[in-house]
């Protein structure tokens, strides 16, 4: 039916106005200078080594906060499918409802917690523990990571794994799996597309925010977000900060082609 | 009411004046206040280049004026509909031409310095009174430095004896390695917040708007405020009006009814940052005026140097530095 | 797994997400304007966040804006989902990658190449702008949440309405559209949730004086947020608890199951 | 009887692969016809151009010999039974029958009459208002019957309408079909891969394979009768034997001559013999031309299937019979004449599918 | 024949549902045991409970005389091959078989040699790196077989292994099950909902409804002699008629007397008759006993299947044979003495579930 296809038209012309036109102007910034010249000046500041050093920082951290939030949304996730239909409903309810706080705020409380004098230092003081550390340093940066995308990971593993049919999961067991294998050997691998999908959610986000190392960062470290947004707001080098977004979109290509090789249908992923 | 849709849009940094002044504005003229914040003056600065979104009044710092004026995004001021700028005083208007040097395009807000905000308990027996005390090995991890890029570099070359315009890059590099030392020591690069973290006694000293002193001190009653030996910044912030405004008789007055001294001495005793309204002064108490950590002393103010722009090339290497020192 | 560990584990990872919730709570009644001092209990927050217009202002702001975007992208995006049902399968992947480039590409890109393209062509950043950088990271969602919904069995619903006379917008509309309708709800509500909660693409598309709220809160992050801004999120978060929790009670009742 | 619909010539290509060629066909006013054959054969293309929902690449399709080879299928007087019934989970069983008669703008009250009519008609009254994941498959066969029902069509299409319900289900199905056709006195095409629905169901069979027409005939044809060995092997399990020919009326099998029926073969020519296995008659040892031994035997509810080696030859008989032999004992076996059925060996894989036109 | 498996006493609930109340089973060596009834009677409850998928509220389970009650799924020395074959989806064909084995650490050259063994076994050699979606159904199902026998189970649990096939398919597999159970020579138990297949292919059949046992016996026993309404209408289409039974040997049917071959039931005793459909014998009018009009017939394939209306009391019999009868033909019924099966006329509900403990 050819008329079905003319459906998908104000989308069509939606993804070429906002979606090409933008990264065609994206691109129009990083490879000119302040008077209109062509160069590749901008893409190439990557290499420079502040900001090397700043993408090496950001690159560390997205992957440590994504390992993290793996690690907990994992197990998370096949509690979730186990545990009967009933509850399920409220568990994806439960690690949805905190989005509807704003996210801003929310990691802003965690300044407020783990002040040298705030909440928790203060708890653990009260338990006879020594006070953290924490605030203002790499660490409060990734608790911010792992906190604020979390639900990224939670949700698109649940969904394949929710998928799973219970009578696989059976047959493993029946042909003499114990707990682990069945979890090495027919969960993880049967649940990559949810991974994938979950570990772009989280490592994307996480590799380019300046919103996170801003607030818990204490302004003592500087990731490519920040400087990104730096160009744009503190010091006014759109060319630069374009150059350096195009480098940015370098990632997002290589995670299209993961999510082109392991998720093929692009259904069984987010949400 | 908002009589005939007529709007102002203000643009100015956060939480820099009474909110309760914009229902007032709007009950006494029926023009409709739209406001807008930012955080540093950089911050604004590309919205009103690029003309991303049209404000009318804003409130920037002495140097982002000078720099507005010399890329032509300000217009003149029509002294006409702000007869209220008798207020001023006249002390305030001269220290005003170091970056409109005819006085036609801003109107003073407030004024005043940085200093050091210390926690006397804290800090036990040192003596704290030169911009080298925040290199203090022994207060590791309790030190709060601005997160601004002038405000910040002042502070090192005001030890290195450089002017805070510097743009001789040795000196500047020689600033910048200062900073990366003392950045091991620092517990947060922070702008307002400063006052909260000392007041929750998170941090021991911190470098801070003499602005602020007052208000800290109600939070807290050991803090204690001093303008370093070496000198330091005199900012004067002013109001200003875009070249693109819709609405420039809305803001003027605006600016006008900013000026009223009633209406000043509100704001100050919001605000607590100096104002430059004589008239407003008047009206306050005796302590107050003479609390000199408030309205400084004619000594201090000798003392200080106050911004200017640095041109692009000038902007360009600061920013430069300041990725540097910030990648470390 | 133990049952009561299996509790435990979900305990401490809800703990850890619902820890600044809780702050954030706690501080909206706090007396002192100083997140660093609990001085006692207030409501002065909860009032001057309703006596500020500012505040108010940001409210409105952030629920028109997610609500337009959201039904715009609601429609484009079912529309599109059948219509790329209707593609061939070299085509359909094409068309579903330039749909993940939004979600994919990180929103500080994203905001900025919107920024740059409103200025290239001479817009003026206003609330549309802001309307129109939501639409476009929103149709994502919903294509994902209705196209799995688009399958053999709507396209079997869709001929069985023609086959009893029904012209082709009146099965759409009658037939096709109820069919997809939890795929809709769904991608609706996830579009409205990252609107409201969008922060970084608003912050380089708004104009002059177009805050939400979370472009306020941030405007606050660095002079100190005032606690009427903790009030504000209390109220909304209670209202959308209580407003899922009656659309889960009530389709529970119907049978039909939102999950979200 | 009046001729109703025709096919004529239909040539349908998906991609490259040729479905349907040269497919001709003639359906009369009141028929129960049967398309039956393999899964991927066609048959629901064949369905699907009829209904308007696919385009032929080549051909034409007459309706009371007006031309709708063009016509959408929101116009054409037919109605589709859609093989996992496709009724719309959001409208109750009322909303669901009345969909098509609210299209067409009839009153409440027709409305009303026509849905009680056709509930009753299907033995569903009081189920109006159900809600339609609340019925068993069963149930939702008939609503689906019910809904194609009310519009009155000419024709009805089914597509494997019992596919999804199981034996007995399907059983009882089966005989509701039957009497409905026989209510409404309208012509049915029904599509199956299951020769025994085909068998019972049906006035007339048409057997198809790859596309072509194979054979088309009352259910007694096809089952007695086969024209080639695809039929004889699809319609059931039969044994299929290379035989020879003698002369007309007698033919040698394993080594065996047997009289036959069937003449015209031309003397000694190579045939296939089919044999079905309820007519293999089961002897003891020496009172039957085919000595074999019983290989293995089950019960199958009425009867009992054995599979008994000729000793000749090796070839495996399958065979039914109300008597219970033991595994390796030692039987012959015999079969009349006219259980005998003789067909043209194919010369061709070609020549094995013969292209109808009727 | 020793004894295997035991179930002793086994109660299980859901929530409210009392799904199988006090059930008791013993299964002996190398047998092919079939566990038939209807959906929802508690069939795949009682496998689940035997695989340890499920525990039981109150009861024991034997395996070879140890207690295995407790013992968690991957210890039981039993392999499951389940409905929808529950294949691993992302292991190509050896990798599924082999699952077992590598979890077992046994030694890759026993691993390979088992896989041929097996696919051997279920005619699939040369599929080893086939992957799962690109096969058939049947395939599917013979790789799930595969797949539990390499591991050689004393036992395979079998839950409706067939259900997703089609007819032609689901016959052939029913051979290749046999075949298999009878190289291996381990005990079969298999669930199933369909009749047909449960005669077909078991040892002994257990007919269960609402989780308790209605019959035991062979098929044979099950089919010719059902001992109550239920099991004679479940197993076959059957005639089931209100009667007296005079005296020993003698019934009353439709006001006719009729000799038949049971004993025991007292006199003048209003009892349950069961007479097969191909057990009524149809004669001309006044060749037999009742008299009656042909109401409808259809062609199965093999007979034909006739509701003949007695003109006596509007009864409609059920039957089948081989002549052809024409509609609205006046014909007799009679039945030969050893085809009729009296059966008591349940007093309560209860009393209808007969529960074995054996
Ligand atoms: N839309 C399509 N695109 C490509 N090939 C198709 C399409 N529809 C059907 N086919 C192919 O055409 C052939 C005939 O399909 P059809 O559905 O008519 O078979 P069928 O006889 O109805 O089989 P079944 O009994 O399995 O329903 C099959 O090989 C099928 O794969
Ligand atoms: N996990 C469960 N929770 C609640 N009820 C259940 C559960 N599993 C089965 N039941 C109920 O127990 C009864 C028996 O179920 P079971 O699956 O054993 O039936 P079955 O005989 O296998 O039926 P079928 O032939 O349809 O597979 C049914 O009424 C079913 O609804
Ligand atoms: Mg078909
Ligand atoms: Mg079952």
């Amino acid at each position: 039916m050819t008329s079905k296809k003319a459906l998908a038209t104000p989308f069509m012309i939606w993804i070429v106005a906002g979606t090409i036109i933008p990264i065609g102007a994206i691109a129009y910034y990083g490879l000119t200078d302040r008077n209109d010249r062509f160069t590749l000046e901008n893409v190439l500041a990557i290499g420079n080594s502040v900001h090397l050093q700043a993408l090496w920082l950001s690159v560390l951290l997205a992957l440590i906060s994504t390992v993290i939030c793996f690690l907990i949304a994992y197990p998370l996730a096949i509690i979730m499918k186990n545990s009967n239909f009933g509850k399920r409903g409220f568990m994806i309810f439960l690690f949805i409802l905190p989005m509807w706080m704003n996210f801003l705020l929310r990691t802003m409380a965690w300044q407020v917690l783990l002040e040298k004098n705030g909440v928790i230092n203060g708890m653990l003081e009260a338990i006879g523990l020594p006070g953290q550390e924490i605030i203002n340093t790499l660490s409060a940066i990734v608790l911010g990571m792992v906190y604020d995308f979390l639900p990224f990971m939670i949700l698109p593993i649940y969904n394949v794994i929710s998928k799973i049919d219970d009578s696989i999961i059976e047959a493993a067991y029946d042909l003499g799996a114990s707990t682990s294998e069945v979890i090495t050997q027919i969960y993880l691998p049967l649940s990559v597309p949810g991974i994938v999908s979950g570990v772009n959610m989280v490592f994307i986000p996480s590799l380019t925010t300046f919103v996170i190392s801003n607030m818990l960062g204490g302004g003592k470290i500087n990731l490519i977000g920040n400087i990104i947004e730096q160009e744009f707001t503190v010091s006014s080098n759109w060319n630069l900060g374009s150059g350096l977004s195009l480098v940015m979109m370098l990632f997002i290509v290589v995670s299209m082609i993961f999510l082109e090789r392991f998720d093929k249908t692009g259904e069984d992923s987010f949400i | 009411g908002n009589g005939g849709g007529e709007k102002v849009y203000i643009y100015s940094y956060g939480d820099y004046f009474d909110p309760d002044l914009i229902g007032m504005f709007e009950e006494e003229t029926g023009i409709t206040v739209v406001l807008d914040t930012y955080d540093t003056c950089e911050e604004m600065y590309p919205v009103i280049k690029n003309n991303s979104a049209s404000y009318d009044v804003l409130c920037p710092s002495d140097y982002m004026i000078e720099r507005l004026i010399d890329e032509d995004l300000l217009s003149e001021i029509n002294f006409d509909n702000v007869p209220n700028i008798k207020n001023i005083g006249d002390k305030y208007m001269e220290m005003s031409k170091e970056f409109d040097p005819d006085n036609k395009y801003s109107v003073p807000h407030t004024f005043g310095t940085a200093g050091i905000l210390y926690n006397t308990e804290m800090v036990g027996d040192t003596v704290i009174d030169s911009w080298e005390d925040l290199w203090n090995e022994d207060f590791s991890g309790e030190i709060v430095m601005q997160d601004s890029i002038r405000d910040t570099f002042m502070v090192a070359e005001k030890i290195l004896g450089y002017s805070l315009n510097t743009v001789d890059e040795d000196e500047l590099k020689e600033a910048t390695e200062l900073l990366k030392e003392q950045k091991p020591l620092v517990y947060k690069y922070a702008n307002d917040s400063t006052r909260d973290i000392l007041a929750s006694e998170s941090a021991a000293m911190g470098v801070i708007w003499n602005g602020e002193y007052l208000y800290a001190l109600e939070l807290n009653d050991k803090l204690e405020f001093v303008v370093p030996k070496e000198g330091s910044q005199l900012f004067v912030d002013s109001w200003v009006i875009t070249k693109t405004s819709e609405n420039k008789e809305n803001a003027e007055a605006w600016i006008n009814f900013m000026c009223r001294e009633d209406i000043a001495k509100q704001n100050f005793e919001y605000l607590t940052y100096s104002c430059p309204n004589v008239a407003a002064q008047a009206l306050l108490d005796e302590d107050v005026l003479n609390n000199e950590k408030v309205f400084l002393t004619d000594e201090t103010i000798d003392n200080c140097e106050v911004l200017k722009d640095l041109g692009p090339e000038g902007n360009e290497l600061y920013s430069k530095y300041w990725k540097e020192f910030k990648a470390e | 797994m133990k049952k009561s560990l299996k509790f435990i584990y979900i305990g401490i990872v809800a703990l850890f997400l619902y820890l600044p919730i809780i702050a954030l709570v706690v501080l909206s009644f706090n007396e002192s304007k100083s997140m660093a001092v609990f001085s006692g209990f207030s409501l002065k927050w909860y009032e001057e966040m309703f006596s500020n217009r500012m505040i108010m202002q940001a409210v409105i702001n952030t629920f028109t804006i997610a609500i337009t975007a959201s039904i715009t992208a609601t429609i484009i995006g079912t529309l599109a989902a059948v219509g790329i049902d209707g593609m061939k399968s070299k085509q359909q992947n094409l068309v579903l990658g330039f749909n993940n480039i939004p979600l994919l590409n990180a929103d500080i890109v994203t905001g900025i190449a919107l920024l740059l393209t409103f200025l290239m062509f001479g817009i003026s950043l206003n609330w549309g702008t802001v309307y129109l950088a939501h639409v476009t990271f929103c149709i994502p969602y919903v294509i994902l949440s209705v196209r799995p919904r688009v399958n053999k069995s709507t396209n079997t619903l869709y001929e069985a309405a023609l086959d009893l006379g029904a012209s082709r917008t009146y099965a759409f509309v009658k037939v096709v559209l109820p069919e997809l309708r939890p795929g809709i709800l769904a991608g609706f509500l996830l579009a409205f949730t990252m609107s409201v909660d969008d922060f970084v693409i608003t912050h380089f598309t708004r104009g002059a004086g177009i805050n939400t709220i979370s472009t306020l809160i941030y405007s606050q992050v660095k002079v100190g947020i005032r606690p009427s801004l903790f009030a504000l999120s209390t109220i909304i978060f209670v209202m959308v608890l209580i407003i899922l929790l009656l659309v889960n009670f009530l389709s529970k009742r119907g049978k039909e199951k939102v999950i979200y | 009887m009046k001729e109703l619909i025709k096919l004529e010539h239909i040539t349908k290509n998906f991609g490259n692969l040729r479905v349907l060629d040269d497919f001709s066909l003639t359906v009369h006013e009141n028929e129960f016809i049967t398309l039956l054959g393999p899964s991927g054969c066609g048959k629901t293309t064949i369905l699907r151009i009829l209904g308007g929902f696919e385009t032929a690449d080549e051909g034409k399709i007459f309706f009371e010999e007006k031309d709708i080879t063009d016509l959408p299928a929101n116009k054409r007087n037919l109605n589709t039974v859609f093989q996992k019934y496709a009724l719309f989970p959001h409208m109750n069983v009322k909303a669901n029958i009345a969909f098509g008669l609210k299209i067409n703008g009839k009153s409440q009250k027709y409305i009303d009459d026509k849905v009680d009519y056709a509930l009753n008609l299907v033995n569903l009254k009081g189920f109006e208002n159900r809600s339609i994941d609340k019925l068993s498959g069963g149930q939702q066969q008939r609503i689906a019957m019910a809904r194609a029902i009310v519009n009155e069509p000419k024709v009805l299409l089914l597509d494997e309408p019992l596919g999804a319900l199981d034996l007995k289900l399907r059983q009882e199905m089966q005989y509701e079909l039957i009497r409905l056709k026989k209510e409404l006195g309208i012509t049915f095409i029904y599509v199956t891969h299951d020769q025994e629905e085909a068998l019972t169901m049906s006035d007339k069979v048409i057997v198809i394979n790859d596309g072509y027409i194979q054979q088309m005939g009352t259910p007694e044809e096809i089952y007695n009768e086969p024209e080639n060995a695809f039929v004889a092997d699809f319609i059931g399990d039969s044994n299929i034997i290379g035989g020879t020919m003698i002369k007309d009326r007698l033919v040698k099998i394993n080594g065996h001559e047997f009289p036959c029926i069937d003449e015209g073969f031309g003397n000694n020519k190579l045939v296939d013999v089919v044999i079905r296995p309820e007519d293999v008659i089961v002897r003891e040892r020496g009172a039957g031309k085919i000595n074999g031994t019983v290989l293995t035997r089950v019960f199958i509810g009425v009867h009992y299937e054995m599979l008994i080696k000729s000793e000749e030859n090796e070839y495996e008989w399958l065979v039914q019979c109300y008597e219970k032999y033991d595994i390796g004992e030692k039987v012959s076996l015999d079969v009349i004449p006219s259980n005998i059925q003789i067909m043209n060996k194919p010369t061709s894989s070609d020549e094995e599918a013969i292209d109808l036109d009727i």
